[in-house]
């Protein structure tokens, strides 16, 4: 029999991680000498009290979707992708390239283009990592790490030295045409007659990611190829056993889990920004790794757990503006969830195993 | 009489749900060997670990020549004079053996002297019990004989006067085992005791003074050797009468099947694990393997379902088998169904639902698919049936793998190569772990594929298993085909020779 | 380039090999044991931050170390809990330790010294200074071995001979005590260990701690030895260096020193140089960032002699038959 | 209410974020007042700042550093009753004030000053970024070097490419290591964050140094030479004093409207001879004057007295 339930499992537990996150969050809050209620409250506030704090709290979980579900993807695959962060940075270049060298006529041309673009040069930059797993068996997780910093050093050098424009200080490209801008929510929601703030650089991605969180859910668990991914995650000797095969299986989920990183370029690069700036990932990559955890690698859980994050970020933005505590307190629940529910899931697990077992043997 | 040198009184251990001992008592006679007889499953490994520290009772107490002793972890079993070899070697694999034998009773906080001393000791033993390895030898470099007699060097090294071995001879050659349980005699005069796991009864026959029988969790019963018999043993371990034979009509061969010619298979490690082997399989004949685990079995089964490459040729129905490995899709879809000898790992998916486990392999299959996406509507409705055929309890295609008993996982896998009707039917194992009314209910479902004229081709361990399905055997050893025979004239005594690898004169004539 | 300039970069190979050697050497401890560390960088961090905190408070170097050896070993603790007691993922531990390092250092430095995340600069007793050794000066006008003496062994900080000096040191420990002898069979295989009657616990706990002993000293050195101050995130990356060293040096501690040293000279000439001339070819100082992971993915993907893990690294032990 | 947006290098840089801070707290001081601030974390931030302060109503908003030049061209036409203030680079919208320095001219007094108290006759000169503005410092301080004694051999290094090299005290150091080897015996640091390593290694090898933006004499009591004081408080105090009304358009600081100039105190009064004093103070009155002219990097790309 199962220890537990299922929902608890899916439900019960990344619960429970989140509100012990919160609970020493509010600790350290303390500690600082500031008021975790007043915090909240501020993070509401700022975050979800306006269209403006929406637009940003939209706009970061955006990128939390793009960048959780190429972790959860690799998840299914038992791959354990860190390099989203490189990813992402190799998919803004694509897009930078895209936008900058061809005329486009319009917007949802370029956007057609830079989709693949970003997702190419995502997908090529988790390539290598993924065939030395496949083929040589290096181990991804380490492989993928120095592509996070082969990554960075590489654009660096991209932008300081070939893609700056003349006469520029700024280690950053030129501003794309005004052509390929992306229509913000604002724009997208006023024939509705919805004011939505101008401000706020949430936009059409979002829509693409959320496409993307449904056909990542067809892919798998509706797809063959999804069956197989999940087979291989399960038990390599079974995938062999079933003639799927391992090397495809992890080439694959690799290329779709690097794609869907570089994809998120689409948003922070060619939505916001509007031009490829250094560091422009701002750890997005990682924070991957803490939604596809709470997520439970499931694109529904991603799309939520995108969005908590998203609220954590822009709450955490304010936070720093209006009070004492720094930025860096969301890189302290960043780091208290994945924790929480990727490395010290037993301990929350094991009492509550506990507890089922015990309920169950008292109904029997 | 002398206090027992060891008395479990009412040892109880579950892993969450399952109870692997429930109120355990045995007492064993110092200066003996008992030997300890049950099913797969039954809790033997369980209770020994329990004796050696390596797992901890949740009740019952433990008594050593007749005082009673706390044994929290296996420092504290090794202090009180046990040893234990493990069905599962414990040794670190790129260490010496010497390393490997002062492991945790190193005399000092340096080494040198630990070694040297053991060099020593280790010379002694050889003399004394006829235990010869080369210390300096790495693990990963000797064979497994050589390793387990690393592991009771091991024991000895820490002057064990009880020793515990967990069926030590699944992957030893019966001479082997002969030779094994001529030192456990030897340690025997020197006044040791010895506990002797294992689930074959000739073993127990030949060398225990006394034996105890476990049967799912519970001790049932405790005999002196001399005065049983095997069938009383076999009746104690099961619960009832076995069905030593299937039922089944003479057979009726057709055209060859399956043509294996010259065929060579390396593992991963690089090792030559089939080593030129030419086989047949005629239409509506049950071709057994017998074998030692571990000859080059396992191997030659996955060639053929496509799981590792090999060289040499294989013939389906006259067609030639890629044999590139990673090949499975293909494989099946030339007609050759596969059930793995490891369900757990390979046949089946254990978080997977009942109804996603009835496709896997066989995912491709338009029926199961609509357009792009998979008919799980389909998948469910197939599963039904199936579960309907097969009687799988419980009938709810929903549950996970894990959740159904063993012998229910392999009903499902079983009836999902059955039902495809192949051409050849490969089998691993396919009683293993499963309980007594599957056994029955697999082997007749084997039987009525041969029956519809289709080849199949059985790995078994188990002899017995082996004579009641096979029309024709066919023996490995050391990755060679030692010899066929045909089960109505061949014994188990010739088998044991031939898997020994010594070759016999005569030769089935097929 | 001359004597004078090879002498220096040399000098500076030697202070910036040192915190590598230190993290690599912890990570040693800890992977050989079985228990993958990809959190040296935020164990670092926090010692880096906190002995700088606390020499600064206390006035006292001394202090400050310990301090961040406390700080450090705090996290190998949370780092254990996870991977050895609760059987947690170790990738997903380290990666969340370095994280916490990472917004812990900043949050308390702002509350306690209100300075952007950064620790006021330390003076005299605050800081490692160099000790010169015997005869330094002395020897100093002889020719070639007089620089070499005097500049580039001599005047360096006492945590930079203690690093040079782990290298024997841990080898020794490693293959010639029993602790040693114990340390590297768990994790090969801890079954064998604990049917040994060793704890396997006991032994991991031990060797992550030791980790982050020595990651605590590799800390405090950045910030009070190489420089008079915690500035946020001032490893930049050294775990990650370190464990590309540790990989590199295929987890062996002589190896160890080479690899270090190898990426220790990188760091120094990509320090001194930006781009490096070679007669026409200009290498760009990004190229000189990124070999150490380069060439750590090379050696990954074993075209140049495999790098094989200890064999039970990164899995936790549960006890099976 | 004003705000103050810092660049990357952050607020307690102690040099040109510092000094921003400074003229801020000068002016809460002075008024009572209360202004807003912020720090960056990465250059994807910056946009963000800007429109949630405007968002907010603040005004004036003030930034510090060129890097705020792209985004600014793009925010400020959204927020047309904003005024905007950004130091260090050109923004023409209508609504910002661009402050730009002089800090040829500043860096021109303490080469002079460095030259004169060289006793090897080699100088340093470690700036952050390698970017026009930064070789535009490199730039008059080697022409106020060579002023002195035209033999003197300036050693030019930049610390980077990225704004990191704004804050990277450990390159700092090394390339000041560096240079001692290679005889220098004054360093010029201008590197935001990377100069506090600087200094400090030069005070740890007994060399002088010199600051840079804000005074940085009291970094190391009689081992700063001095320090070249580009008047940013006063660019971001002036900016907070005129509130709402500010005036936009270019404003230049250099050495006739005091806006950069040297730093003399008691911490470093005992390193700056009488003569040396008077010798920078007639070149300062003269370029004040306009008799004499340093020459500017930024005006062709080109320095006659140093080559990078
Ligand atoms: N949030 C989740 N996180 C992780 N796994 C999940 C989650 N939700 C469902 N699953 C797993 O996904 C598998 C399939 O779930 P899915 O959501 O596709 O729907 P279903 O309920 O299984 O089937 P159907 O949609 O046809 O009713 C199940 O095995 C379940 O264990
Ligand atoms: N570590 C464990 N966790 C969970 N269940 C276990 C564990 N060890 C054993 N079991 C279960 O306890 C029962 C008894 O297992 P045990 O290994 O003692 O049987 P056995 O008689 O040694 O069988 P075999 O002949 O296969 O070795 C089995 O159902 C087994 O699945
Ligand atoms: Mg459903
Ligand atoms: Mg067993």
């Amino acid at each position: 029999m199962d220890k537990m339930p299922h929902w608890a499992d899916v439900i019960l537990i990344p619960l429970i991680s989140l509100i012990l996150a919160a609970f020493l969050s509010a600790l350290v809050i303390l500690a600082i000498g500031e008021n975790p209620v007043e915090a909240l409250q501020l993070m509401v506030q700022g975050s979800l009290g306006s269209t403006y704090g929406w637009g940003y709290t939209l706009y970061y979980a955006t990128n939390f979707m793009f960048t959780g579900l190429a972790v959860a993807v690799a998840f299914h695959a038992r791959m354990f992708n860190i390099g989203g962060e490189g990813q992402a940075m190799l998919g803004g270049l694509g897009v930078a390239l895209v936008c900058l060298y061809v005329p486009w006529p319009h917007w949802t041309i370029a956007l057609v283009f830079a989709i693949a673009a970003s997702a190419a040069f995502g997908a090529l930059w988790a390539m290598i990592p993924a065939y030395l797993q496949a083929a040589r068996g290096s181990h991804i997780v380490i492989t993928t790490i120095m592509f996070n910093f082969i990554a960075s050093a590489f654009l660096n050098y991209m932008l300081v030295n070939v893609m700056r424009p003349a006469g520029s200080m700024d280690p950053a490209t030129e501003r794309f045409p005004e052509a390929v801008n992306l229509p913000t929510l604002h724009e997208m929601l006023l024939p509705f007659g919805i004011q939505f703030s101008k401000a706020a650089p949430v936009n059409f991605s979002l829509v693409i990611a959320i496409l993307a969180c449904i056909l990542v859910w067809v892919l798998i668990w509706r797809t063959r190829l999804g069956y197989e991914i999940r087979a291989y995650g399960h038990s390599e000797p079974g995938a062999l056993y079933a003639g799927i095969s391992p090397f495809k299986i992890i080439m694959i989920s690799m290329l779709i889990s690097g794609g869907l990183a570089g994809m998120m370029a689409i948003n922070n690069v060619m939505g916001e920004a509007e031009r490829l700036v250094l560091n422009a990932t701002e750890g997005a990559g990682f924070i991957g790794i803490a939604v596809a955890l709470m997520g439970r690698s499931h694109p529904f859980g991603v799309f939520l757990a995108a969005i908590l994050f998203g609220f954590l970020y822009q709450g955490g933005a304010e936070l720093a503006l209006w009070t004492n505590i720094p930025r860096e307190l969301i890189v302290v629940i960043q780091a208290l969830v994945i924790m929480l529910t990727g490395a010290l899931d037993n301990m929350v697990r094991m009492p509550l195993e506990k507890l089922f077992l015990s309920m169950r043997k008292g109904r029997a | 009489m002398t206090a027992p040198a060891i008395e479990l009184k009412g040892i109880s251990k579950s892993f969450g749900p399952v109870q692997a001992n429930k109120d355990i008592s045995i007492r064993v006679r110092p200066g003996t060997i008992h030997g300890i007889i049950g099913e797969n499953g039954a809790g033997k490994s369980t209770l020994m670990s329990i004796l050696y520290g390596f797992y901890k009772a949740d009740s019952g107490e433990i008594w050593i020549n007749g005082n009673e002793t706390q044994i929290p972890d296996s420092q504290a079993a090794i202090a009180a004079g046990i040893g234990m070899v493990f069905q599962h070697f414990k040794l670190v694999e790129n260490f010496t053996v010497l390393e490997n034998v002062i492991l945790g009773a190193e005399d000092s906080g340096l080494l040198k002297p630990s070694l040297a001393r053991a060099r020593k000791s280790l010379l002694n033993l050889a003399q004394e019990y006829g235990l010869n390895v080369d210390p300096d030898a790495r693990i990963d470099e000797i064979g497994v004989g050589m390793q387990q007699r690393v592991e009771i060097l091991k024991a000895l090294y820490r002057e064990a006067q009880i020793l515990i071995l967990d069926e030590p001879t699944g992957v030893l050659t019966p001479a082997e085992a002969d030779q094994l349980f001529r030192i456990l005699h030897r340690l025997r005069e020197e006044g040791k005791t010895i506990i002797l796991i294992t689930h074959k009864l000739r073993e127990i026959m030949e060398a225990t003074d006394e034996v105890s029988v476990m049967r799912r969790g519970e001790m049932v019963a405790t005999r002196t050797t001399s005065q049983t018999t095997p069938e009383e043993l076999a009746e104690l371990m099961v619960g009832r009468k076995v069905l030593l034979r299937v039922d089944k009509a003479p057979a009726q061969p057709g055209g060859k099947v399956l043509e294996i010619r010259n065929l060579h298979v390396r593992d991963e490690k690089g090792v030559e694990r089939v080593k030129g082997i030419n086989l047949s399989v005629r239409a509506g004949e049950i071709l057994g393997i017998a074998g030692v685990a571990g000859n080059g079995q396992s191997e030659l089964l996955e060639v053929l379902g496509g799981m590792r490459p090999g060289t040499g040729e294989v013939l389906l129905n006259g067609q030639p088998v890629e044999l590139v490995g990673a090949n499975g899709r293909a494989i099946r879809d030339k007609g050759i169904a596969h059930v793995p000898e490891d369900r757990q790992r390979e046949g089946l998916i254990m978080d997977f639902h009942a109804w996603e486990n009835v496709a896997f392999g066989y995912h491709h299959d338009p029926a199961y698919n609509r357009g792009l996406l998979m008919d799980n509507a389909a998948l469910r409705a197939d599963t039904e049936r199936k579960i309907e055929k097969f009687d799988i309890r419980p009938a709810d295609g929903w549950l996970s793998a894990k959740n159904f008993s063993g012998g229910n996982q392999q009903k499902i896998v079983v009836a999902r190569e059955i039902e495809r009707n192949p051409d050849l039917l490969l089998v691993g194992q396919p009683t293993r772990g499963v309980d007594i009314g599957a056994i029955e209910f697999i082997h007749k479902q084997i039987v009525a594929l041969r029956d519809a004229g289709k080849a199949v081709l059985l790995v078994s361990v188990e002899l017995e298993e082996i004579f009641s399905l096979s029309d024709r055997i066919a023996v490995m050893f050391d990755g060679h085909v030692m010899g066929e025979r045909l089960p109505d004239q061949t014994d188990e005594k010739e088998l044991g020779l031939l898997m020994a690898g010594v070759s016999g004169p005569r030769e089935a004539t097929a | 380039m001359d004597f004078i300039t090879l002498i220096q970069v040399l000098d500076s190979t030697i202070r910036l090999t040192t915190p590598l050697l230190l993290a690599c050497l912890a990570g040693l401890y800890s992977e050989r044991a079985g228990i993958f560390d990809i959190g040296l960088e935020g164990k670092m961090l926090a010692s880096a931050f906190l002995s700088a905190a606390i020499a600064y408070v206390s006035g006292s170097v001394w202090l400050g170390l310990l301090a961040g050896i406390a700080a450090s070993v705090l996290l190998s603790a949370l780092h254990g809990l996870a991977s050895i007691t609760f059987r947690g993922n170790q990738l997903i531990s380290g990666l969340a330790v370095t994280m916490l390092a990472q917004g812990f250092t900043v949050l308390v430095a702002q509350d306690w010294f209100q300075q952007g995340g950064r620790t006021p600069s330390l003076t005299g007793a605050g800081r490692f200074t160099g000790i010169t050794l015997p005869f330094a000066d002395a020897l100093e006008p002889v020719p070639v071995i007089g620089p070499i003496y005097a500049e580039l062994i001599s005047g360096h900080s006492i945590l930079v001979y203690l690093a040079f000096a782990m290298v024997p040191l841990t080898w020794w420990i490693l293959f010639r005590t029993r602790f040693g002898l114990r340390l590297r069979a768990v994790g090969e295989n801890p079954a064998a260990v604990d049917t040994a009657g060793i704890s396997v616990t006991g032994l991991r706990y031990a060797a992550v701690l030791i980790c982050g002993v020595l990651c605590g000293i590799a800390g405090a050195y950045l910030s009070t030895a190489l420089q008079a101050g915690f500035v946020k995130d001032m490893t930049a990356g050294r775990g990650y260096i370190a464990l590309a060293a540790l990989i590199f040096a295929k987890w062996r501690p002589w190896h160890a020193l080479w690899s270090c040293l190898l990426f220790g000279l990188l760091q120094a000439v990509a320090l001194r140089f930006q781009n490096i001339d070679l007669g026409g070819i200009v290498i760009p100082v990004q190229v000189m960032d990124a070999l150490p992971y380069i060439l750590t993915v090379v050696i990954l993907a074993g075209f140049v002699g495999k790098a094989i893990p200890p064999r039970a690294g990164g899995e936790p032990y549960v006890k099976e038959r | 209410e004003p705000a103050l947006i810092f660049d990357l290098g952050g607020k307690f840089d102690k040099s040109f974020n510092e000094a921003a801070f400074g003229g801020a707290k000068r002016w809460a001081d002075e008024t009572g007042g209360s202004f807003l601030e912020t720090e960056m974390q990465s250059e994807a931030q910056r946009e963000q700042a800007l429109r949630r302060f405007a968002e907010s109503g603040a005004n004036p908003i003030v930034m510090t550093g060129f890097a705020f030049g792209d985004v600014l061209n793009q925010v400020a036409p959204d927020y047309p009753d904003t005024k905007f203030a950004i130091v260090d680079m050109v923004v023409e919208q209508p609504n910002v004030r661009s402050v730009v320095f002089n800090e040829h001219e500043g860096s021109y007094l303490v080469g002079m000053l460095a030259a004169m108290a060289s006793e090897t006759d080699t100088v340093g000169f470690i700036g952050g970024m390698d970017i026009p503005l930064i070789r535009k410092f490199a730039c008059g301080y080697a022409q106020g070097v060579k002023a002195v004694s035209p033999d003197a051999t300036v050693i030019a290094n930049m610390t980077g490419t990225t704004p990191a090299a704004w804050n990277d005290p450990v390159r700092g150091s090394e390339l000041t290591n560096a240079q001692i080897s290679q005889g220098a015996d004054v360093v010029y640091a201008a590197a935001g964050g990377t100069g506090v390593g600087v200094l400090q290694t030069a005070a740890d090898e007994g060399i002088l140094s010199i600051g840079v933006d804000s005074n940085q004499n009291y970094l190391h009591p009689g081992q700063v030479l001095t320090s070249m004081m580009k008047r940013v408080d006063n660019a971001v105090y002036e900016a907070f004093s005129d509130g709402t009304d500010l005036e936009t358009g270019i404003y230049v600081m250099g050495l006739a409207n005091g806006g950069v100039g040297y730093a003399l105190d008691e911490y470093n009064e005992e390193l700056i001879t009488e003569e040396m004093k008077a010798a920078v103070d007639e070149a300062s009155a003269k370029i004040a004057s306009g008799e004499m002219v340093v020459h500017d990097y930024m005006s062709d790309e080109s320095c006659p007295a140093v080559s990078f």
